[in-house]
């Protein structure tokens, strides 16, 4: 079995999920962004409230802001999170 | 030079040391951010600021050496705090020193700009409502278009 | 507010003080000018600083009440010295106060490229071949035809 | 008789002119700005050399800044120096 993915979740996202971070057997079809956050849509209504809109949705992979078509690889640190708003 | 931390700082500490002992400084430009207290029906007790440790520290380094690239900087520094914090408590300092007014200025100016959209901090406000969280603001990111 | 001094000044309780006791506050932005030795063989033991007594608080003034006008500032502070000043000594200090962070780091920008060119202050140094006035530069007075 | 006209010298103008300020009798014939350095450089060799160039000389009357054109009165106070270079 390949290495899992860990799954991390900030700011309002930790509430709606329900987690602070989870890690998860990527699933086979799970290639890129966009199909790894449909993919969690379906875990259960938390998750799909959470990621409704993606619009106010950011996401980084191993530490670097990407794009839905970034792909996902086992081992990854996928980072879900709204717009920041520091400084 | 990055630090993020839950400490207060001083500022006055920080700049002195940031130009002490060379001599061919001209200039030192900063800014510090502090929290608001807007008043009126929202009015806001506290703030938390949360963050990404790790990727933190790594966008902040990433931001500081691109300030480095497009400006001739002598030194340069970003303290961002995370916790909570009240009405007036300071939340980031960006200071940079330069020979040239101009970069030093410039440098400071994109530093704030580009770490209020790049840095992973979220701000959360405390309100007789409860916990509220901050949106971003069009505006910010407006303020780092311009310097790309 | 407005200071002409031979004294130096303490740039982090003059931050503090701009700040204090306003939570609407967002944003302190500032600039510290230093004196410079380029080393070389041009090299400044030290500098002079002589002033139009008067003129140099009506012109500060002026130059204060503009950046006022202009933008929306909680506070600002213009501190000037005049006297022999050695390197890496404070010379100015210009700090502005607002709830937003633009007009903070656009004013402090304005108040020091205005000030270079309009306020009457003129620098010698002592080389080693004796006092020399320094010439006005003219990227100063670009930096100033900016904001016109 | 009317007033004098108070004249300062800033910077190296101290030097070459001699003078940190004196008081003189405003000539009838001088109304300007343009015309008070003209006067002013009859009055003597250092006068001379000291405003000879005046593409390097500034003029405030009642401390403002002014242009050549500017008119003089018994009573102004007339600073003359070179471009400023403080902060």
């Amino acid at each position: 079995m390949s290495a899992p993915v860990k799954l991390l979740y900030f700011a309002w996202l930790r509430a709606r999920v329900g987690q602070v971070e989870e890690e998860v057997p990527l699933p086979a079809e799970v290639h890129d962004v966009a199909g790894l956050l449909d993919w969690l849509r379906g875990r259960g209504p938390n998750y799909a409230e959470a990621l409704r809109d993606l619009s106010v949705i950011r996401v980084a992979v191993n530490q670097n802001y990407v794009g839905n078509e970034h792909p996902v690889h086992p081992g990854d640190e996928i980072a879900i999170f709204p717009p920041v708003t520091g400084g | 030079m990055i630090r993020v931390q839950r400490e207060d700082f001083d500022t006055g500490k920080e700049l002195e040391r940031l130009s002490a002992g060379d001599h061919t400084i001209g200039g030192v430009a900063s800014f510090v951010g502090l929290v608001r207290d807007l008043g009126g029906p929202d009015q806001v007790s506290a703030l938390s600021l949360e963050h990404y440790p790790g990727m933190t520290e790594k966008k902040l380094a990433e931001i500081e050496a691109e300030a480095n690239r497009r400006w001739p900087l002598s030194a340069s520094l970003v303290i961002h705090r995370y916790g909570r914090l009240e009405p007036g408590d300071r939340i980031v300092l960006v200071a940079t020193a330069s020979p040239h007014r101009e970069a030093a200025l410039a440098a400071c100016h994109f530093l704030i700009d580009w770490l209020k959209t790049d840095a992973p901090f979220w701000k959360s406000e405390e309100t007789p409502e409860g916990e509220r969280w901050v949106e971003a603001c069009a505006e910010d990111d407006a303020a780092t278009r311009r310097w790309r």
